[in-house]
């Protein structure tokens, strides 16, 4: 097993050990989960048009959902996106005091985000046990809500650790890999309030 | 590796003590068992008191309310022998409703066992030589069910082929009042 | 070529026996010969197939084979290495070829099994329940409806079309001398045709697990020249016979007054409940319990007293009924012709 | 990275062996077993632990043959068979094959063939296996309860749903489910970013063992199969336990989108089976045929393209449930398709051993079982892809022949197999020949006798799960000849066990390369060190020792009083900067501890949720949380990129 003699090496002690985006190994960790709740929403998706195929009026004797806090919420989560953005530009600077900063405001965004979300369960006029529609819709919401939490924890986690003096290079690129899950999470908002509202509308 | 093994058997025994409480809830007794048919004879036809008088309550356990096979049996015993038909789905209808806590013959297994075999006046008929004993028990496992009498891993879940708004698994638990009164007078 | 197919069970799997007659390659229907055909066709490709792929293995295996211990890795065969690209296209070539020849024949197989068609067939309503099969011969005139449990009659030569629906949970109804299986589905409803071209009696299957009896949900096909068919319907069209032997009589009453009528039909009495089996014709039947008893006194009596030894689990409960009590219930369903 | 000649100390051997080990070594004692997470400690854990499973799932298969041994039966009952063939089905595919095939296998080796010291995220490998102990124990603890599942390993609705289903049992299944998938989940994201980072300098994409090919496939498959069915099985669960209507036939739910996202996932996970099993042939034909392996361009497109095609045969499975004519073509046509890459497998093995010098070791008589097995299933499966044949045959046992022909030959013989080639590498001794032999007829032979005339009931109409038959149907002989085949096969998997337990004491030494075959792992000792690689290798070709340069460089500059290890470019394999991996923590042990309780709690009440989530995510930041050393060491040392 013992290799070591006189033979050519290969030196990489000069090679950084903080790096950042495509080159990060968690950023691929990060893509690949983004992969799995991708692929499960898609599911989710399908199955709502599954059953929108085996129905002849949409929504099913119900009212389509109201508009006022799915809407705001689309806002705010676009807008949130500017945080998001800064946290991840401050991050890759090794800038603490603007990462601090964006991850508050990011924190703040998803506190909104939590608060009008509870709202459009309400205004969804559906219970979850009327139908599949209602089951389906409700579970969409449901398992995004559950990635906003997630998120929305991990923010308020790494913004308390950002104000300890444990950050290193690796939490630096932690809190640029928290933004680029928190795009995913907006985008990913987008489009199922697009399936929601829209869909349910339009279809 | 050496205390793979350990812990594995150790972590093995404690799930099984956990879970060893309700393992009975899925006994699948398909043959009738005798006991059941001896827990019938012991029940005397109640003589009835109209006008609120507390009649004590046969203190009989019924076997099938620990069995949530047999729960789910009498459910749909409940809907083939149109018991829906007055009662619908514990709303009540012709009937009165099964799914509160309020009970005009008792809401003791007993009491409603006797209910079913013996009717009562104003339209419940005598089920007695028509259904087994042991069916009936199964029916009244399921009406005390429908207002959460029973543990909720025992209690069905919604009907595959109706909506069910609220299932008995999810009904809030409720005490039987007991006889709470006259008859409802048939408008 | 039937030569050759009974060669092949005897050499190709050894002796392994007589040929049952509830068989999927024992066709009794234009359907099923087709799909017999298609098998034999998939079947000596495949046997082709394996017998080439084993040669080349064990050959290629054989060939090269060396025991020495310590054998230093081949670094470079150019030469060889082009003769395999060359067989191995040839062979993938070969492959792809097969497998259009098994695509075509499996569609055009395919379409001709589901082409079967008729502008007036013979419709049968097939409701699968757990666990016995409901057939019904629906008739405009409502009371000319015929409905039987557990066996299909049907004619010879003609295409009938099943109507299939289930009650509860996915059944699926399968006669494999006749036609494929089709799958019952709670929620859809299908239309599904076949043909029986020989007269015989073929047992049916619930081939879609379906709870504690799926073992024990059979029926039975009967096919038969149309106008014995004609009868039979024409008989089941009856309401149930009347009889004044006074045991006869006596069976009616044990059957109307205990738990029989809860879940029971006999036309022509009290008894319309649609839970169970429809009994308006039983004693016509080869079979009782999903084609699993032999309609008989002695196993009717067993089957009503104590249903769960037979099939645990099912949805009749025990009757225990006093022995005259039964003897006249068993001559009463005995006399229901 | 420039490859400079230095002359590194000569005396630095035994010294640099222990600042490694005092590095890497895994903590001991009773806390410290939790603590683990080397990747060989994690992956001989999920090997292990499947393998029981197997034998369990085995023993239960023994059982229901007992109880088909002749008709009419009396010695299991309905009930108990039904929870016996379930729970094997679940047994084998969730807790055995996926689980020893692509988790077990792939988190030992992977790590070792692409020469790192440990995996990417090992705490979460250490975490995958966690949560994967505990939904077996759940599951089993079921069944030994009479909490059993018992509506098959699909649980069709809506046999499953509330109305056809009481008690708890089909919950117990659903919810294995969710352990079982979050667990293959975890390990694909640790499997694939290693695959990925972590190749030793010089392993660019086109000089990768097949085996790695396969594994980053496979970890790109279950990322997009598993979610399908982690969603049916919580769909089916929310509508047992809270009452929502994804499947109620009379309110808008639909039987058939429960089979369409089983499927969705059922099939790929035939082929996350199936493509380990090619894997483990590739790599045994390659180091005993003697020769680099043939056509690795094709076998590469091969596997790609079956990972691709595994997604869209699902219907294939639906056949029987009337779907329009031209989509079922369609299905079969895709059917069919997924025959060629399978064909081109198996050309290339064959031209493989055609040119090179085969020597007939132990492993190689199972690649041998596997060929001619599992042609047989894939023979039987072009029977099946057509769709009037399939029809016929459909649910009887003759698609029970099939899928074991295809799933004990196309996983289980090349895992017998790969056993024989790489315990010697997990525990230092070779496993006896004599043994091996009787162990492979016995299995083989029994193997045959069993499936072999389950071909013969089906096309004679036997059906699928059914706990007896009447006698009229003349299936008597033929089941007791399948019964007596699974003993004998119990027989040949018992002199397995016998001939690990014996090896283990008496067998050969090892030493590294036994087999001298061409892979990174056979380049470290038997079994490995904590750190795998004393220094980490870098490569030359596809077969690593065999296409070695006469000085073939090794990486220098890796830290060795910290876990650091190096991450290179996905592409090519050069080197791109240096990565702390996490050391030993009790915290994965503990978040799956949090996590099962979540899971179990939401089978009794779904309200229970909200309060076992609250240990979970105290877990989880405690995983995350940094150690203030740690972090200030960090600090001082670490090298931004520009």
């Amino acid at each position: 097993m013992e290799r070591v003699s006189e033979r050519a090496v290969l030196d990489v002690s000069g090679l950084p050990s903080v790096v950042f985006g495509p080159r990060n190994v968690v950023w691929l960790g990060t893509i690949l989960f983004m992969l799995i709740e991708g692929a499960m929403m898609a599911m989710l998706y399908a199955s709502y048009f599954y059953y929108r195929t085996r129905s002849t009026d949409w929504p099913p004797g119900v009212m389509p959902p109201a508009l006022t806090y799915g809407v705001a919420n689309g806002i705010v989560f676009l807008l949130s996106l500017a945080p998001a953005w800064w946290t991840r530009k401050k991050s890759r600077a090794g800038d603490i005091s603007g990462a601090r900063m964006g991850l508050v405001v990011l924190a703040i965004f998803g506190a909104v985000n939590i608060a009008l979300r509870v709202y459009e369960f309400s205004a969804l006029n559906c219970e979850w046990s009327a139908n599949a529609y209602a089951s389906t819709v409700w579970m969409l919401l449901g398992v995004h809500s559950a990635h906003l939490a997630t998120d929305f924890i991990e923010t308020v986690v790494l913004a308390v650790l950002a104000f300890t003096d444990r950050v290193d290079g690796t939490r630096f690129s932690d809190f640029d890999e928290n933004s680029m899950y928190w795009y995913f999470v907006v985008g990913v908002a987008v489009v199922t309030d697009f399936v929601i509202y829209g869909a349910t509308r339009l279809l | 590796m050496r205390y793979a093994h350990a812990i594995f058997l150790g972590s093995m025994f404690l799930t099984c003590l956990l879970l060893i409480l309700g393992c009975q809830r899925e006994e699948r007794n398909f043959r009738q068992s005798p006991a059941s048919a001896a827990v019938v004879n012991t029940i005397q036809v109640s003589d009835l008191h109209p006008g609120g008088q507390q009649v004590a309550s046969p203190t009989i356990s019924n076997q099938y309310e620990e069995s949530a096979y047999a729960v789910s049996q009498g459910k749909q015993l409940f809907e083939q022998f149109n018991c829906v038909g007055c009662h619908a789905n514990g709303g009540g209808g012709i009937g009165p409703p099964l799914m509160d806590n309020q009970w005009i013959y008792g809401g003791e297994p007993a009491n409603i066992f006797s209910t079913i075999m013996e009717g009562r006046p104003n339209g419940m008929p005598a089920w007695r030589g028509r259904i087994p004993a042991n069916q009936a028990w199964e029916i009244v496992a399921y009406v005390r069910s429908l207002s959460g009498l029973l543990a909720k891993d025992v209690a069905p879940g919604r009907s595959d082929h109706m909506s069910g708004k609220r299932p008995p698994a999810n009904t809030p638990r409720q005490t039987p009042t007991g006889i709470t009164g006259a008859p409802e007078q048939k408008q | 070529m039937k030569a050759l197919r009974t060669l092949a069970w005897i050499i190709v799997f050894g002796l392994l026996g007589c040929q049952s007659n509830h068989s999927s390659l024992s066709a009794a229907g234009p359907q099923s010969k087709n799909i017999e055909w298609l098998y034999w066709l998939i079947f000596w490709i495949c046997l082709a197939v394996f017998v080439l792929v084993m040669v080349f293995f064990a050959h290629g295996t054989a060939r090269t084979k060396v025991d020495e211990q310590e054998m230093a890795p081949v670094m470079e065969n150019p030469e060889g290495d082009r003769r395999a690209r060359v067989a191995v296209s040839v062979a993938v070539t070969v492959t792809v070829i097969t497998l259009f020849v098994v695509l075509a024949f499996s569609i055009v197989t395919g379409n001709t099994v589901e082409g079967l068609s008729s502008k007036n067939p013979v419709t049968i309503q097939i409701i699968g329940h757990q666990w016995w099969w409901e057939a019904r011969y629906p008739n405009p005139q409502a009371d000319l409806t015929v409905v039987t449990a557990n066996e299909i009659h049907v004619p010879v030569g003609l295409p009938v079309v099943v109507l299939t629906s289930s009650a509860d949970v996915i059944h699926s109804f399968w006669v494999p001398n006749i036609q494929g299986k089709r799958d019952l589905l709670p929620g859809y409803q299908s239309a599904f045709w076949f043909q029986a071209d020989k007269p015989g009696i073929y047992h049916g299957q619930c081939a879609e697990f379906c709870g504690e009896q799926h073992a024990h949900m059979g029926f039975e096909m009967v096919a038969e020249p149309v106008d014995k068919f004609q009868n039979w319907l024409s008989q089941q069209r009856k309401p149930s016979a009347q009889s004044t032997d006074p045991s006869v009589l006596r069976g009616r009453e044990v059957f109307l007054t205990h738990s029989c009528v809860l879940c029971h039909t006999v036309r022509g009495t009290d008894a319309g409940s649609k839970v169970g089996p429809d009994l308006t014709h039983l004693a016509s039947r080869r079979m009782i319990a999903g084609a699993t008893l032999s309609n008989e006194s002695g196993s009717l009596a067993g089957w009503i007293t104590d249903p769960q030894r037979v099939k645990p689990g099912v949805l009749m409960p025990a009757n225990p009924l006093p022995p005259d009590d039964l003897d006249a219930l068993v001559t009463y369903l005995r006399s229901l012709q | 990275m420039a490859v400079v000649q230095t002359n590194p100390p000569v005396s630095a051997t035994d010294s640099l062996h222990q600042r490694l080990d005092s590095t890497w070594r895994e903590p001991s004692g009773f806390g410290g077993w939790f603590k683990r997470v080397h990747h060989t400690t994690i992956g001989i854990r999920f090997i292990v632990t499947a393998f029981i499973f197997f034998l369990l799932g085995g023993i239960l298969a023994v059982l229901m043959r007992l109880q088909l041994a002749r008709p009419e039966n009396k010695f299991l009952g309905p009930d108990r068979y039904n929870q016996f063939f379930t729970v094997h089905g679940s047994t084998m595919i969730f807790l055995f094959a996926v689980p020893l095939m692509f988790q077990g296998f792939g988190i030992y080796l992977v790590p070792l063939i692409v020469g790192a010291r440990n995996i990417a995220f090992p705490r979460l490998a250490a975490f995958s296996y966690y949560i994967y102990l505990f939904g077996c124990l759940f599951f089993w603890a079921g069944l030994l309860l009479n909490t059993g599942a018992d509506r098959g390993w699909f649980a069709y609705v809506t046999l499953s749903g509330p109305d056809y289903s009481p008690g708890k049992r089909v919950d117990f299944w659903a919810q294995m489910i969710t352990f079982t998938e979050l667990s293959a989940l975890a390990t694909a994201i640790c499997l694939a970013a290693t695959i990925l980072r972590h190749r030793a300098p010089g392993m660019s994409l086109n000089r990768m063992p097949m085996i790695l090919w396969e594994k980053l496939v496979l970890s790109f498959m279950v990322i997009f199969a598993m979610p399908a069915v982690m969603l049916s099985s919580s769909m089916l669960l929310l509508d047992r336990t809270v009452g929502t209507q994804f499947f109620n036939p009379a309110e808008g739910g639909d039987v058939l989108l429960y089979q369409h996202l089983f499927w969705f996932f059922g099939h790929p996970d035939v082929y996350i089976i199936f493509l380990p099993g090619t894997a483990f042939v590739t790599t045994i034909v390659t180091a005993f045929a003697r020769r680099h392996i043939f056509g690795y361009l094709a076998l590469v497109v091969s596997t790609i393209s079956i990972g691709f095609l595994g997604f869209g045969v699902w219907v294939h499975h639906m056949f029987a449930t009337g779907l329009p004519q031209m989509g079922e073509s369609f299905f079969t046509a895709a059917t069919l398709m997924i025959v060629i890459p399978t064909a081109v497998q198996f050309f290339c093995w064959i031209a493989t051993l055609w040119h090179g010098r085969v020597q007939f070791k132990l492993p190689m008589w199972w690649i041998a079982g596997f060929f001619f097995v599992f042609m047989i299933g894939g023979l039987s499966g072009l029977m099946l892809a057509s769709v009037p044949v399939d029809t016929q045959v459909h649910d009887t046992f003759f698609v029970v022949a099939h899928f074991h022909y295809v799933l004990i030959g196309g996983a289980v013989f090349p895992m017998f197999g790969a056993l024989y080639f790489w315990v010697p590498k997990m525990t230092g001794r070779m496993l006896n020949d004599a043994l091996g032999k009787w162990n492979f007829w016995l299995f083989f032979i029994g193997f045959n006798m069993t499936f072999f005339t389950m071909h013969f009931l089906g096309l004679r109409g036997m059906t699928r799960r059914v706990y007896t038959y009447v006698p009229e149907m003349n299936w008597g002989w033929l089941n007791l000849l399948a019964t007596c085949g699974a003993l004998l096969m119990g027989v040949g998997v018992l002199v397995f066990i016998l001939n690990f337990f014996w090896s283990r004491k008496y067998g050969a030494i090892a030493g590294p390369d036994p087999w001298r075959a061409g892979s990174l792992e056979w380049a470290t000792s038997s079994p490995p060190q904590s750190y795998n690689f004393a220094e980490l290798p870098t490569v030359n070709g596809r077969e690593a020792l065999w296409d070695a340069a006469p000085n073939q460089p090794v990486v220098a500059g890796i830290r060795e009083d910290i876990r650091e290890t190096l991450v290179t470019d996905s592409l090519d394999g050069d080197p791109d900067h240096r990565m702390e991996s996490p050391g030993p923590s009790a915290w994965p042990f503990w978040a799956a501890v949090a996590t099962s309780g979540l899971f179990i709690g939401s089978v009794f009440s779904a309200r229970s949720v909200l309060y076992t989530a609250v240990p979970v995510a105290i877990t989880l930041i405690g995983w995350y949380w940094p150690r203030w050393g740690v972090s200030q060491r960090r600090k001082a040392t670490e090298v931004w990129s520009e």
